[in-house]
C-alpha cells in the first residue's frame, strides 16, 4: 500500500472510532470544567446506546429515514435526564463525586439490561434497520486528494462531532455562559459572589454532560454495534474520560485525543499491512494505542492543571 | 439622619456559635467606617449578612433609608453594595478583565464584548487611579494589585457603598498608602467605605468613625478623632492592651547562620537573589525589611531547602546546609514559621494534636521503629496546646476549624518546641488581632533571650521597627542595608527599601 | 470418593423434591456461560435444545429442566453446584470457558452426569461435546472462494486461541481447495465484545479489496456486519459479504432489499444436547467418551437463505466439498499446524 | 437520642436498607414478587454452607481490590487501573506457580509474592509517572490495564504455554485451596485466601494509621506542600502509595490464581474485580474495616444474585441496580444524616 492509500484508509477509520469519543468526551469538559468530577461517563454511554438502539426499533417505521437522527436526540434527552442522578447526588446532597460517578455506571447498565430483559425478553435487543450510515460529501468529496481523505466515506455524525469540538470550545471561551461555567469550576464562591448561580451552573453543566454522553454512546450504538447488550460499551466512557485528561479539560484538546485515540487504533490495525509494521509481533500493535498514550503524556503533554475546584462540593456560606 | 446603611441589632448564629449578637452599624454618606473586632469577633459575618451571602436570625438592614431584604449578592449589587473579602474571590487563570465582569458581562449577540469590557475596565481604573492591566492573568499578578481588581469590581458594578475585609492585612507598606490613597478618592467621588482592619494606626490614619464589636456583641460606635489607640484597644479586648513590646537590649554572641554569595532563581528561572550576604547571632533578632518581590520568598526557600540555590553558601554554625533537604536542614537546627499557613504550616484536615508534631513525628517518643505512639503525640500536643493558649474544643480538632491566629499559634508552638538554634520566622502574625500578635511577639523574644537566633520577615514596619535588633534591608535580592532600629525610622527605612542608598536616605 | 457422601447430604436438605412428581424421573440442567440463555448464539441454542427436549418428554420448566445463568468465570462452578444441589441427573456446560469448572464438579459429584459442549474434560461421568466446525468452516471457505471477485477474502476472529483456530483453520484449507492462489487475511480483535475494533478490521479489509468476510468472534462481528452494510448502501452494486458463524446470521445482514449475509456456520448445540440428554435418559449416557458433532449429524452446516447471493454453482461445490469430508475423502484441519500440512499438500 | 458515632454507623445501614426497598419497589412494578426475589438472593448466598462458602470465596479478591482502591485514595490519587494490576498478579502467581516444583512452604508464599510484586511494579508506572512528571493517574492507570489484558493474554498464549488457552494448573504446593474448608462448606472454593485477605485490612490499617509511613502518605495525600515543608518526599511517598496499592491489587489477582482458579485462562475481556473494588472502597469509606464490610456485602449481593432467576425469575441485573442505589444513598450521606438530626430534634 502507499503511503497516500494507507492515510485514505486510517483517516476515516480513526475518525468514525474518535466520533463517538469526542463527543462522550466533550461531555467531559463541561462536566469538569463546572467542577463536577464525571467518572460516569460510562454509564451515560451506555445508557445513550440503550436509549438510541430502542428508540430506533420502536420508531423506525414513525419516522423512517430520519430514524437516527431522532434516535440521537431522544438518547440525548434522556440520559440528559439520567445526568441529573449524578448532578442530585453530587451537587444538591454534596455526595463524593467519584462514588456518585461510579453508582451511575452501574446504573446505567443495570438499568439498562434490565429492561432490555423485560422488553425483549433476552439479552440483547435485535439489530437496528435504520442505522447510521457513510455518504460521500458532495462537491467536496470530488476535491482532489483532500476529498479523498476527508470528504469520502465519512459519517455526518462524525463531522457533527468535530463541528461540535468547536461549538463546545466556542461556548465555554466566548461566552458569558461559558466564561461563568468556568468560574464555577475554579472558583465557585467568587462566582456566587458575583451572583452567579453555582448550583444552577453545575446543574446544567452536568445535564449536558450527559447530553454528550448519551450522544456519544447511541452514536457508538447506530454506527458501529447497531444493537444493545452488555457487550456494547466496554470501556469507551473510560477513554472518553482519558480524552477528556489528556486534552488538558479543553474541547479542542478532548477533540485531538479522541482523534488521536482513533489514529492509533486504526494504525494499529492496518499496521500488519504495511510493510515496515508488518513483522511487528501482533500483541506489540495490540498495545501500542495505550503505550503511545502514556509516551505521549510523559513525553511532551505532561502536567495538566485541572479546574481548582474540581471535586469540591460548594456549600454555601462555606470556607 | 442620611445614613447609607443601617444594621439594626443583627443576630447571626452558626451551629453551636453565636457570631454575632445585636450588633448595630449605622454608615454615614461620604465616611469611612472602621469595623473593629479581635479575631473571631463577627466582623466578617455581619460583612457577609450585608452582603446578602447569610441571612441573619435577627434584626433589620437598610439601605439608603429603605428597608431592604438582601438574600442574595445579587440583590446587594442591585442596592449599590460592593465587597472585597477578606480572601480574595478572583478566578486564577481569569484575566483582570474577566474577572472583573463576570456576571455581568458586555455582550455583543451571543458572545462576551471582550473589546468593550477591556475598554470599561481601562477607564474605570484610570478614573480612580488604579492603574491594572486589563489584560493581565490574575495569577500572573502581585496581591495588591489583586486587591484592585477586587476594588474594580465592585466599581465596575457601580458600587457606592464599599466594604473592605482586612485589605491591608496583606499588603506592603507602600502598597498600603496607595490603597489609602484610592479610598480617599473613592470618597471624594461620593462613596462610602466600610473597613475592616486589625491596624489601629490606619482607623486613626483615614476613619472618620468606627464600629467595635466584641465576641459578636456589638460594642459601639466612636468618633475617630474623639478616641485613641488605646481607647480602641481596650474597648475591643476589654482589658488594656500593651503596644510595644517589652524587650531588653539584645546581647549577640557566636554567629549561627552565615550565608555568602548567594545566588537563588524563582520557580519562572529568574534569578530573585543575587550575590546575598547575610549573618545572624545568637540571641538577636534580625528583621528583613522589604517590599515583596525582591527576594525574600526565596531567601527564605533556599535556607529551609524548599527551594535549590545556584551558588554560594549557606553555614549554620560551621556546617553548610546549602541546597540540603528540608528534613536535613530542619534536623541541623532551623525551625520555620512559614509564609502562607494554610499552604505550607499545616495539614489542615490533619487534627491539631498530629499537626503539632509535623516536623517532628519520626522521631522519639512520638514514632520508635516506624511505629506511631499517638499517645505520645497527643499528650505532648495537649501541653503545647496549653503552653501557647491554642483556643481548640481539643487536640483532635482538625486544624481545619481553628481561626487562623489559633492556627499560627500552634504553629509557632511547634517550631519553638523543638528547641532550634535558628528561627525563621516569616511574616508570623499576618492577619492576626492585637492580642495574638503580642503574645507572639512575647514568645520570639523569649526566643531570643534564651541565646536563639531569630530570622524575621515581615512586609509591616511596625513589627520589624518592634521587634529587631538589627534590621537587614533587602532590595533586588541583595541586602542594600543593615540598621539598628533605634538609629532610623520608618520614612528612612521606607527609602531604603525604594532602592536607595544609605547615605541617600540619611540625607532626606 | 467422598463427594458421594456429601452429595446426599445435599439431597436430604435440597428444596426440590422435583423428580417424584414428574412423568419421568429423569431431569436436565445446563450452566451457560457469560453469554447467557438469550445470547442468540450457542447459549440459546443450547437452551432451545434443552426446552424441545423438555417439551417431547413432558417435563416441566424448573423442576424438569432448568438453566442457571453465569455474570462471570467465577460464577461456573458455583451454578454448577447449585444444579447438583437441585438433584439434577445431568447437567450440561455450555462453552469451553466451563471445561475446568465441569470437570472439578463432575470430580466431586461422581454420581451426577455432566457433559461440556466445545471441550474436552476428562472423567467417567463426563460426556464431552465437540464440534467439527472446521467442517463448516471449510465449507465456508469453499463458499468464500467462489463469491470472490478479488480473491481476497478475510477472517475475523474474536480471542486467539485453540477454540477459534478451528474456524480459522477449516476457512482457510476451503478456500485454498478450491484456489491455492486466493489470498486470506486473519485478523484477530483480542475480544468477543468490541465491535468498534470488529468495524476497523473490516473497513481496513474491504478497502484492500477483500469482498468475503468471515466472522468468528461474537459481538464484535457487529462491527463487521456494519461495515458491510454501510458499503452496500453506499454502493449497491459492490459485492461486499459477510459470513455468519454459530448459527443463521441472516437477519444481520439484512439492509434494505439485500443482504450481505452471504452464508452462516451454522453450530446446532440444541441438536447435540438434546441427543445426549435423550442417550442419558435411556441410560446410555456416553459418560467418558468425546462425542464429535459434524457435517455427517447435520449439527453443522452452511445456511442456504441468501439464495441470490449463494448461487447454484456455489452451492453445488459446497454439496460436492461436503460429500468428500464426509465420506472421509478430505481430512479437514482444525489447527494451524494441519492447516499448513495440508496447504502444502494441496 | 443519637450520638456522632450512632449516626455514622446508621448511614450505612440506612443506604442499605433503602437500596434493597428500592429494589423491591422494581420488583413490584414489574410484576415480579420481592419477597420471593430476595429470599432467593438470601438462599442464594446463604442457603447452605456451600452457598456460605462461595460468598466467601466472591468476598476474597473484593476485599483486596477495595483495599487497593482504598489505600491510593487515602493518599489522594485514584487508581483506576486496580483492573489491570489484579491481572498481572493473577498472571504471576499463576506463572511462579506452574513453573517451579518446590516444596509448599517455599511456593506458596513465592507465589503470593510474585503476585503482589507483579501488581506494584503495575501501580509503579502510574506512581512515578506522576510523581516525576505529574501525568495524571487516571488516565495511566486506565491504558495500563488494557495493556496488562493484552499482554496478559499474549503470555499466558505464547509464553507459558505453547498456545494453549489457559495455563495448566498451578502445583498443589502453590494452591491456596483447603480440603479443609472445601469439605466444611460443600466443596465449595472457599480457600485459605480469605485469611490473607483480612490480614491484608488489617496491615492496611496499621500501616495508615500506626506507622510513620502512613503519617507520611496520609499528609501527602492532604496536602503535598506542607509536607514537603515538613521534611518529607513527597515523590517518593506518591510512588510508594501506587506500589502498595498495586500489591494489594496484585494480591486479589493471586486470590483467583492460587485459590479459585488455580490456573489463568485468556481473557476476552476485563474481569470486573478492579472496577468493583472502586465501588467496594468508596462504599467502606476508604478505611480497612469499611472496606471488609463492603466487601462482603457487594460478594453476597454477586453471589446471591445468581439464584434470583432460576428461583424467582428476577433477572440478575436487578442486584447492579440495587447496588447503584447503595452506593447513591452512601455517597449522598449529607443529606440521609440531616434526616437523622432532624429525627434527633423533632424526638426531643
Ligand atoms: N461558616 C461558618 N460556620 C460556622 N461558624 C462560623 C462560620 N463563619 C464564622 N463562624 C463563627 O462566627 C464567628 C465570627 O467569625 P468571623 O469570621 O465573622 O470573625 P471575624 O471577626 O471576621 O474574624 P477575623 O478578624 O479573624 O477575620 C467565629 O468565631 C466563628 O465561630
Ligand atoms: N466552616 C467553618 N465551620 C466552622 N467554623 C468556622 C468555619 N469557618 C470559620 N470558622 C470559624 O471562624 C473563626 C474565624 O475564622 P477566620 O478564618 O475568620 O479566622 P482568621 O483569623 O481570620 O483566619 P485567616 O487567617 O484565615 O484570616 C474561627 O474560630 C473558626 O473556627
Ligand atoms: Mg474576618
Ligand atoms: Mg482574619
Amino acid at each position: 500500500m502507499s503511503f497516500f492509500e494507507i492515510l485514505q484508509s486510517i483517516i476515516p477509520q480513526a475518525v468514525f472510532f474518535a466520533a463517538p469519543l469526542i463527543f462522550t468526551a466533550l461531555g467531559g469538559v463541561f462536566s469538569e470544567r463546572s467542577g463536577i468530577i464525571n467518572i460516569g461517563l460510562e454509564g451515560l454511554m451506555v445508557m445513550g446506546a440503550f436509549v438510541g438502539i430502542v428508540f430506533n426499533l420502536a420508531f423506525v417505521d414513525v419516522f423512517g429515514n430520519w430514524t437516527p437522527w431522532v434516535s440521537i436526540l431522544v438518547a440525548m434527552v434522556v440520559s440528559a435526564i439520567f445526568a441529573l442522578a449524578h448532578a442530585v447526588a453530587s451537587i444538591t446532597f454534596r455526595a463524593d463525586q467519584v462514588v456518585s460517578g461510579v453508582a451511575m455506571n452501574f446504573l446505567a447498565l443495570g438499568i439498562g439490561l434490565f429492561l432490555t430483559k423485560q422488553w425483549y425478553d433476552k439479552g440483547q435487543t435485535d439489530m437496528v434497520e435504520r442505522p447510521f450510515y457513510t455518504t460521500d460529501i458532495p462537491v467536496l468529496s470530488k476535491i482532489p486528494i483532500i476529498g479523498d481523505l476527508f470528504f469520502s466515506g465519512m459519517y455526518l455524525t462524525s463531522y457533527l462531532a468535530i463541528i461540535l469540538a468547536f461549538v463546545a470550545w466556542f461556548i465555554l471561551f466566548k461566552t458569558p455562559f461559558g466564561l461563568r461555567l468556568r468560574s464555577v469550576g475554579e472558583h465557585p464562591m467568587a462566582a456566587d459572589t458575583n451572583g452567579i448561580n453555582v448550583y444552577g451552573m453545575r446543574y446544567v453543566a452536568v445535564m449536558i454532560s450527559g447530553a454528550l454522553g448519551g450522544l456519544g454512546g447511541s452514536v457508538f450504538a447506530l454506527t458501529i454495534a447497531l444493537n444493545f447488550s452488555h457487550a456494547t460499551i466496554v470501556g469507551q466512557g473510560f477513554m472518553s474520560l482519558a480524552a477528556v485528561i489528556f486534552g488538558k479539560w479543553h474541547p479542542l484538546g478532548a477533540l485531538g485525543a479522541a482523534l488521536f485515540f482513533g489514529f492509533a487504533q486504526s494504525l494499529s490495525i492496518v499496521g500488519s499491512g504495511i510493510p515496515l509494521l508488518s513483522d511487528v509481533p501482533q500483541i506489540f500493535l495490540l498495545i501500542a494505542p495505550y503505550v503511545l498514550t502514556i509516551l505521549a503524556l510523559a513525553g511532551f503533554i505532561g502536567r495538566a492543571e485541572a479546574p481548582k475546584a474540581l471535586g469540591d462540593s460548594y456549600i454555601k456560606g462555606n470556607r | 439622619m442620611d445614613y447609607v446603611i443601617e444594621m439594626l441589632n443583627i443576630r447571626k448564629e452558626f451551629p453551636g456559635v453565636v457570631a454575632n449578637n445585636n450588633v448595630t452599624l449605622q454608615v454615614k454618606k461620604g465616611e469611612i467606617h472602621a469595623l473593629l473586632g479581635e479575631n473571631g469577633a463577627g466582623k466578617s459575618t455581619l460583612m457577609n449578612v450585608l452582603f446578602g451571602l447569610y441571612q441573619p436570625e435577627r434584626g433589620e438592614i437598610r439601605v439608603k433609608g429603605k428597608k431592604a431584604a438582601i438574600t442574595d449578592p445579587n440583590i446587594a449589587n442591585k442596592l449599590g453594595i460592593g465587597m472585597v473579602h477578606q480572601h480574595f474571590m478572583l478566578v486564577d487563570t481569569f484575566t483582570v478583565t474577566e474577572n472583573i465582569v463576570l456576571g455581568s458581562e458586555p455582550r455583543k449577540g451571543a458572545l462576551v464584548d471582550i473589546k468593550k469590557a477591556e475598554k470599561q475596565v481601562k477607564e474605570l481604573s484610570e478614573r480612580y487611579g488604579l492603574n491594572v492591566d486589563p489584560k493581565a492573568k490574575i495569577r500572573n499578578i502581585s496581591v495588591g494589585m489583586q486587591q484592585r481588581v477586587e476594588i474594580l469590581k465592585t466599581l465596575y458594578r457601580g458600587a457606592d457603598i464599599l466594604i473592605l475585609d482586612e485589605p491591608t492585612a496583606v499588603l506592603t507598606p507602600q502598597e498600603i498608602k496607595e490603597l489609602i490613597g484610592i479610598m480617599q478618592s473613592l470618597i471624594h467621588e461620593g462613596k462610602s467605605i466600610i473597613l475592616i482592619t486589625h491596624k489601629l494606626k490606619e482607623i486613626m490614619e483615614v476613619c472618620d468613625r468606627c464600629t467595635v464589636i466584641r465576641k459578636g456583641e456589638g460594642i459601639g460606635t466612636v468618633d475617630v478623632k474623639d478616641t485613641d489607640p488605646n481607647e480602641l484597644a481596650s474597648l475591643m479586648v476589654g482589658r488594656e492592651v500593651t503596644f510595644s513590646t517589652e524587650k531588653t537590649k539584645s546581647d549577640p554572641k557566636e554567629i549561627y547562620l552565615s550565608i555568602k554569595d548567594l545566588r537563588v532563581k524563582d520557580v519562572r528561572g529568574v534569578e530573585m537573589v543575587k550575590d546575598l550576604n547575610l549573618e545572624v547571632r545568637a540571641g538577636e533578632i534580625v528583621g528583613i525589611a522589604g517590599v515583596d518581590g525582591n527576594g525574600q520568598s526565596e531567601l527564605i526557600e533556599a535556607i529551609t531547602g524548599l527551594r535549590k540555590s545556584t551558588s554560594g553558601q549557606i553555614a549554620l554554625h560551621d556546617k553548610v546546609i546549602s541546597n540540603l533537604s528540608p528534613r536535613k536542614v530542619t534536623q541541623s537546627g532551623i525551625s520555620h514559621i512559614p509564609q502562607d499557613r494554610h499552604k505550607f504550616g499545616l495539614v489542615l484536615d490533619f487534627p491539631i494534636g498530629e499537626n503539632m508534631v509535623l516536623q517532628t513525628y519520626y522521631q522519639e517518643p512520638f514514632s520508635k521503629k516506624g511505629v506511631m505512639n499517638y499517645k505520645n503525640i497527643y499528650q505532648k500536643a495537649q501541653s503545647l496546646i496549653k503552653e501557647y493558649d491554642v483556643r481548640t474544643p481539643d487536640e483532635y480538632t482538625k486544624a481545619r476549624a481553628l481561626s487562623g491566629g489559633n492556627q499560627q499559634k500552634a504553629i509557632i508552638g511547634r517550631e519553638v518546641d523543638r528547641s532550634p538554634d535558628l528561627i525563621i520566622a516569616a511574616q508570623p502574625t499576618r492577619g492576626l488581632d492585637v492580642g495574638a500578635i503580642e503574645f507572639i511577639h512575647k514568645k520570639l523574644i523569649e526566643e531570643r533571650d534564651k541565646g536563639r537566633a531569630v530570622l524575621l520577615l515581615s512586609f509591616e514596619l511596625d513589627e520589624i521597627m518592634n521587634l529587631s535588633d538589627r534590621i537587614a534591608v533587602m532590595f533586588d535580592g541583595q541586602i542594600v542595608a543593615d540598621v539598628k532600629p533605634e538609629e532610623t525610622d520608618e520614612q528612612k527605612l521606607g527609602l531604603l527599601m525604594a532602592g536607595n542608598t544609605v547615605e541617600k536616605a540619611g540625607a532626606e | 470418593a467422598c463427594g458421594g457422601a456429601s452429595n446426599e447430604e445435599a439431597s436430604s436438605e435440597g428444596e426440590g423434591e422435583s423428580s417424584e412428581g414428574g412423568s419421568t424421573d429423569f431431569s436436565v440442567a445446563m450452566v451457560t456461560d457469560v453469554g447467557g440463555v438469550d445470547d442468540k448464539s450457542f447459549n440459546q441454542s443450547a437452551w432451545e435444545g434443552l426446552q424441545a427436549f423438555g417439551e417431547e418428554n413432558g417435563l416441566t420448566e424448573d423442576e424438569g429442566f432448568d438453566y442457571a445463568q453465569s455474570e462471570s468465570d467465577a460464577d461456573y462452578t458455583t451454578n454448577l453446584n447449585r444444579l447438583v444441589r437441585k438433584d439434577y441427573n445431568l447437567i450440561f456446560g455450555i462453552g469451553y470457558l466451563l471445561q475446568p469448572a465441569i470437570k472439578e464438579v463432575a470430580g466431586q459429584y461422581p454420581d451426577t452426569n455432566f457433559s461440556i459442549v466445545d471441550a474436552v474434560a476428562e472423567g467417567d461421568n463426563i460426556a464431552s461435546i465437540t464440534f467439527k466446525e472446521h467442517q463448516g468452516s471449510f465449507l465456508a471457505g469453499v463458499a468464500a472462494a467462489h463469491k470472490t471477485e478479488s480473491n481476497q477474502i478475510g477472517f475475523v476472529g474474536g480471542v486467539d486461541g485453540d477454540l477459534i483456530n478451528k474456524f480459522e483453520s477449516g476457512y482457510v484449507a476451503g478456500a485454498k481447495s478450491v484456489n491455492p492462489d486466493i489470498e486470506v487475511d486473519v485478523q484477530y480483535a483480542e475480544s468477543f465484545a468490541a465491535a468498534d475494533k470488529g468495524k476497523l478490521i473490516a473497513s481496513n479489509m474491504y478497502s484492500k479489496g477483500i469482498d468475503v468476510i468471515y466472522h468468528a468472534s461474537g459481538a464484535t462481528g457487529n462491527g463487521v456486519f456494519a461495515q458491510a452494510k454501510d458499503i452496500k448502501k453506499n454502493n449497491p452494486e459492490q459485492g461486499v459479504w459477510v459470513i455468519g458463524v454459530d448459527r443463521n446470521q441472516h437477519e444481520e445482514g439484512q439492509i434494505g432489499e439485500s443482504n450481505v449475509t452471504l452464508t452462516s456456520m451454522v453450530k446446532r448445540v440444541d441438536i447435540a444436547v438434546q441427543d445426549v440428554a435423550t442417550q442419558a435418559m435411556n441410560g446410555e449416557f456416553p459418560g467418558g467418551e468425546v462425542i464429535e458433532y459434524g457435517l455427517a449429524d447435520d449439527a453443522i452446516s452452511i445456511a442456504r437463505t441468501n439464495e441470490e447471493a449463494l448461487t447454484e454453482d456455489i452451492l453445488s461445490a459446497v454439496e460436492e466439498w461436503k460429500t468428500k469430508i464426509v465420506n472421509g475423502d478430505v481430512d479437514v484441519p482444525s489447527t494451524r499446524d494441519e492447516l499448513k500440512t495440508y496447504v502444502d499438500s494441496l | 437520642m443519637f450520638s456522632n458515632r450512632t449516626v455514622n454507623i446508621l448511614i450505612p445501614i440506612i443506604s442499605v436498607l433503602l437500596g434493597l426497598l428500592s429494589g423491591a419497589i422494581i420488583m413490584l412494578a414489574f410484576g415480579y414478587n420481592p419477597i420471593a426475589g430476595y429470599a432467593a438472593l438470601w438462599n442464594g448466598a446463604f442457603g447452605d454452607l456451600y452457598f456460605f462458602g462461595e460468598t466467601l470465596r466472591q468476598v476474597t479478591p473484593y476485599i483486596l481490590s477495595g483495599l487497593a482502591v482504598a489505600f491510593a485514595l487515602r493518599t489522594g490519587l485514584l487508581n483506576i487501573g486496580v483492573e489491570g494490576q489484579v491481572f498481572v498478579g493473577w498472571l504471576a502467581s499463576v506463572w511462579v506457580g506452574v513453573a517451579f516444583e518446590l516444596p509448599g512452604i517455599i511456593h506458596l508464599p513465592l507465589a503470593i509474592f510474585a503476585a503482589a510484586l507483579a501488581g506494584a511494579f503495575w501501580g509503579f508506572i502510574p506512581g512515578i509517572l506522576k510523581a516525576k512528571l505529574g501525568v495524571h493517574e487516571v488516565i495511566v492507570t486506565i491504558m495500563m490495564n488494557y495493556i496488562a489484558l493484552y499482554v496478559t493474554n499474549e503470555i499466558v498464549r505464547n509464553v507459558i504455554t505453547d498456545g494453549e488457552d489457559k495455563t495448566e494448573r498451578i502445583a498443589e504446593t502453590a494452591s491456596l485451596a483447603s480440603p479443609w474448608l472445601a469439605e466444611m462448606t460443600f466443596y465449595s472454593r472457599l480457600h485459605y485466601g480469605l485469611l490473607i485477605a483480612l490480614f491484608v485490612a488489617f496491615i492496611m490499617w496499621f500501616l495508615l494509621n500506626k506507622t510513620t509511613t502512613g503519617f507520611e502518605l496520609r499528609s501527602v495525600g492532604f496536602n503535598q506542600n506542607a509536607s514537603q515543608y515538613a521534611g518529607m518526599n513527597v515523590s517518593r511517598n506518591i510512588i510508594l502509595a501506587m506500589v502498595i496499592s498495586g500489591a494489594f491489587a496484585g494480591l486479589a489477582g493471586a486470590m483467583e490464581g492460587l485459590g479459585t482458579f488455580g490456573y489463568l485462562s485468556v481473557k476476552s475481556g476485563f474481569t470486573n474485580i478492579g472496577f468493583d473494588g472502586i465501588a467496594v472502597a468508596l462504599l467502606g469509606a476508604n478505611t480497612a474495616l469499611g472496606v471488609v464490610l463492603a466487601a462482603f456485602l457487594f460478594g453476597t449481593l454477586k453471589i446471591g444474585a445468581l439464584n434470583m432467576p432460576t428461583a424467582s425469575g428476577v433477572p440478575t441485573e436487578l442486584v447492579e441496580i440495587v447496588i447503584a442505589l447503595i452506593i447513591f444513598f452512601v455517597a449522598s450521606s449529607y443529606i440521609i444524616r440531616w434526616i437523622i438530626l432532624r429525627f434527633k430534634k423533632e424526638g426531643k
